[in-house]
């Protein structure tokens, strides 16, 4: 019955991939769920046509929503910015793998709402709207 | 004495299982309570034989639902022990409560240079309509600060009434969060020998503990059907009369007026100057059925019954490696009990004893202000008790908490 | 088609006796609807299977508790065909509605030089808070007059607007009195060009006939739930989307905020911003099941079906000597008759009607000023019906007139 | 069943008793029933002693409000207007002698209100207190 809590998600959520701000970054963006607490702040490095070459995250939060950022980060590396910004709620759920309840939601989608928002070249997130 | 298997019987919505295997284990009453047949009963009955609008309207089904709903009213002063049934406003919920005396007494009162007293440990019913209308009025709010053994302050409490000015002092009874139980009585004597009105958050209080509002003190006190066994969509406010008739009315409409013209209205008596337009009559039934349900029972043995409960979590929680408990000791607390397990967050704890069965509740409990800025953290997860609550559930409480831990206790997030 | 039998079926409370040997004739839907075995299991199913506090519950009961209640409000958006599920805000009643639209938007909006246009056969429901409002903001309030044939004036109307400053129109789709049906969408056409918001009272128009709320192009529009075969205690506000956003919350407290702190709060999206506190989840979900039921049977079935019953009506009233009656032809009048009968004071009339079974409204049926000043009679008596209301119940009406002209309409008082 | 409109309610309702304001009179009060309608006007002459000795009154409004009306008038006639003051709401219902529901009591009582308003010398009666 765990079935949010698989094995590849905890895997992530403890130990989280390209943890840690970028120094050098071209993007940058910070949010929280002001709800549950959870925040999250991303840097993204790209390269002359684009194309994300670097991830750099923090963040502080349950989870779901460390997993899905850990994740989102390893699959947005090698893609062009323009892409990450079409990513929806479909890939994310998509990409965790995992049946979500509906009040955990917030937590899955936070990652994407943060690495857009950089892409989009916000310095905060847009807001919150559920 | 409480019949704790004969109560569990009342409650139909227990007896099923959340998961295949896992059968529910509520601890989330703080929240909402579940309801006993008797109060479904009621408003099942009322539908099927007794409904029409009522007030004025001269036929028989008319009359049965006014003087059904009515008796409400009664049943509601008398377990309150309210002096006269006027003093009984019926409103959404608590946040309404709140909301119409902040509107009303709080307009007509309140202007720059006065105070309002509240408390850190407030429901945000309890901070937000002060916040918005202090915005549009230039009042200051000043907050009794919470003590390290999660009670008020009471010190401070003098010196902030000592400081002058203060207008009225509108505090939590029982804390939703901590369970803390305020000495309201003396908060309003010493309210009231400097000169402010005391208004008491009775939203965790009257569902579990004898209430007396004439002996407490307070000028008002509002509370929720839902958390006292009672439907949704109705609560009460209990003023003193005095004050219900100097403050202005609230809503505009039917029920409410005495006199209309094109050119301006008179209102109605109370308490019908604040019921404005056809009240929610079912409901009002269905708070009486439960008032009669929990009267059975005996306040006083439902508080004993809760106070052992309450003491018996406290002791199985705090053995859990990692929690932490963040309510004062169990005599001055409610049936509640607040926690933070390390390494794992508040959100992935709830959901994993979801799967369990448990039902609790995690995050800032709506008293977001205490959570950030006294506890220091973003969520806590609360269990929390009422009548129809066992041991065993407690026990499967924890046992589920050391599964959350085997799964997740070894990331520290 | 209408099946009469099968329908009346489903109202458990139609087959009784309201005295010995006199079975009930319910014609007082106006005021508040029965309720059908379908809503009342809904509420019944709710409360004994899924019950829980709504939003951010971590668990299968909140969950499935959240899914209903918002899956309510989807029915609702559908049922007036709102363009987004975050225009439908649930309140307690039209009342509730019209209040919270008056003390927000009109707060926000309105001052001295505006004019707000209401009409002369408004409920107290859409005058008393309006009144109240220009009491503090010194704006104007007009009204348009009544014709002879009990319809709205728009020549009036329009003259009002051309005279400048008008900020709002807010009328009845359908009076409750008079049963007129205004031709919102040709108001809502005028008020636009004049630079006003439109709002419209449904209390009387969503029970009875398909209401689209794009197509008739008002900005706000409020109802009932009790009044369209759901039950007491939660009605709706319809507000168009950027008009809700520009508007300030209304009452502060839990879910209606995104972020609290000691020293200011920022408010949630839409519909929560305006719905503070634990919300009428039963009532909710009642509403959708009513929905469900008036959906279908279609709402354009029920309104021929009462549009012929109507013209029956008053065919049959028109005979009754001495009686006159108060309604625009029957096409352009919704389900009521509304009437005095020469020699018998409507509250006699009323009483002695009871006495045969049959329930009417008698009084000023919250519309004072339309009676005083318009109408000049103290009280008329109103028969109204619904998709439950049989011709043979008609017939008894006729009939027990006769019986209260035997008796008191020798003296005229 | 039509318990409250006994013969001798008609009679009153249809014949009113006293009907006429008195010109020359000592007491004089009037009222009405906001959310009815129901008006009433009183007025009362006593002799040296304060014993009532005429009564006249006028009004508008249900059977129930104007045979009240009647009955109450003819009852304090001959009375000290001292015992009009302590005549209460038990008092008039055992005057009429039938059963008044509850939706009714007010149109009942209205009688009672106008003639104590009118003994204790206030030009209009006391606020409508439900
Ligand atoms: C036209 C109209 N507006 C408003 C209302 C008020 O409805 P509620 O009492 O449900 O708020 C009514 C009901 O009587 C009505 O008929
Ligand atoms: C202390 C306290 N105050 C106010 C409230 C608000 O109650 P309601 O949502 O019923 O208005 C609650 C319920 O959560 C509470 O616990």
């Amino acid at each position: 019955m765990m079935d949010m809590y698989q094995e590849n998600i905890l895997d992530h959520a403890q130990h989280p991939r390209n943890w840690g701000l970028l120094e050098a970054c071209h993007f940058h963006a910070s949010d929280e769920n002001p709800l549950c607490g959870d925040m999250l702040e991303v840097t993204l490095r790209v390269d002359e046509n684009d194309i994300i070459v670097a991830v750099g995250w923090e963040g502080q939060g349950c989870a779901i929503s460390q997993a899905a950022a850990s994740m989102l980060g390893e699959e947005v590396i090698g893609k062009p910015l323009e892409i990450v910004k079409d990513y929806d709620k479909e890939a994310i759920l998509e990409l965790l793998g995992i049946p979500i309840s509906m009040s955990r939601i917030k937590c899955a989608l936070l990652s994407l709402k943060v690495i857009k928002a950089a892409a989009y070249n916000l310095e905060n997130a847009a807001s919150d709207h559920d | 004495m409480i019949d704790i298997n004969a109560i569990r019987a009342d409650f139909p919505i227990l007896h099923q299982e959340v998961h295949p295997g896992k059968p529910l284990v509520f601890l989330d009453s703080a929240a909402s309570s579940q309801k006993p047949t008797q109060v479904i009963e009621a408003m099942n009955a009322y539908y099927r034989q007794t409904h029409a609008n009522v007030h004025r309207g001269i036929y028989a089904l008319s009359e049965a639902a006014t003087t059904a709903f009515e008796a409400a009213r009664d049943k509601v002063q008398h377990f309150i022990h309210a002096a006269h049934r006027e003093e009984i406003i019926f409103t959404t919920n608590t946040t309404g409560s709140m909301n119409l005396l902040v509107q009303t007494w709080g307009r007509a009162n309140l202007g720059v240079g006065d105070t309002v007293i509240l408390s850190q440990l407030e429901h945000h019913a309890n901070l937000v309509p002060w916040q918005i209308l202090a915005q549009e009025k230039g009042f200051t709010i000043e907050y009794i600060p919470i003590t390290e053994q999660y009670i008020l302050d009471l010190e401070a409490y003098q010196q902030m009434l000592n400081a002058g000015n203060v207008k009225a002092v509108s505090v939590a009874h029982v804390s939703n969060v901590l369970g803390t139980i305020s000495p309201i009585a003396e908060i309003a004597h010493l309210a009231h020998q400097a000169g402010a009105i005391v208004i008491g958050d009775g939203a965790q209080s009257v569902p579990h503990m004898p209430v007396d509002v004439q002996a407490l003190g307070v000028d008002f006190y509002a509370f929720s059907s839902h958390k006292m066994c009672g439907p949704t969509g109705i609560g009460v406010l209990y003023g003193k009369q005095h004050l219900l008739e100097a403050m202005p009315p609230w809503m505009g409409g039917g029920d409410m007026i005495r006199k209309v013209t094109f050119s301006g209205s008179t209102w109605n008596d109370l308490p019908y100057k604040f019921e404005a337009g056809t009240p929610a009559i079912a409901e009002g039934i269905g708070l009486g059925a439960a008032i009669d349900y929990l009267s059975n029972l005996g306040m006083n043995n439902l508080h004993t019954y809760e106070a052992d409960l309450t003491e018996y979590a406290h002791e199985r929680l705090i053995e859990v490696p990692g929690l932490t408990l963040y309510n004062p000791e169990p005599v001055m607390c409610g049936g509640v009990a607040t926690f933070t397990l390390e390494g794992v967050h508040a959100h992935d704890l709830a959901q994993i004893l979801d799967y369990e069965g448990v039902a609790v509740r995690a995050g800032h409990h709506c008293a977001m202000p205490l959570h950030r800025e006294c506890l220091k953290v973003a969520a806590t997860t609360r269990a929390s008790f009422y009548l129809y609550t066992t041991r065993a559930e407690i026990d499967k409480l924890v046992e589920a908490l050391y599964t959350a831990k085997t799964l997740l206790g070894g990331h520290s997030l």
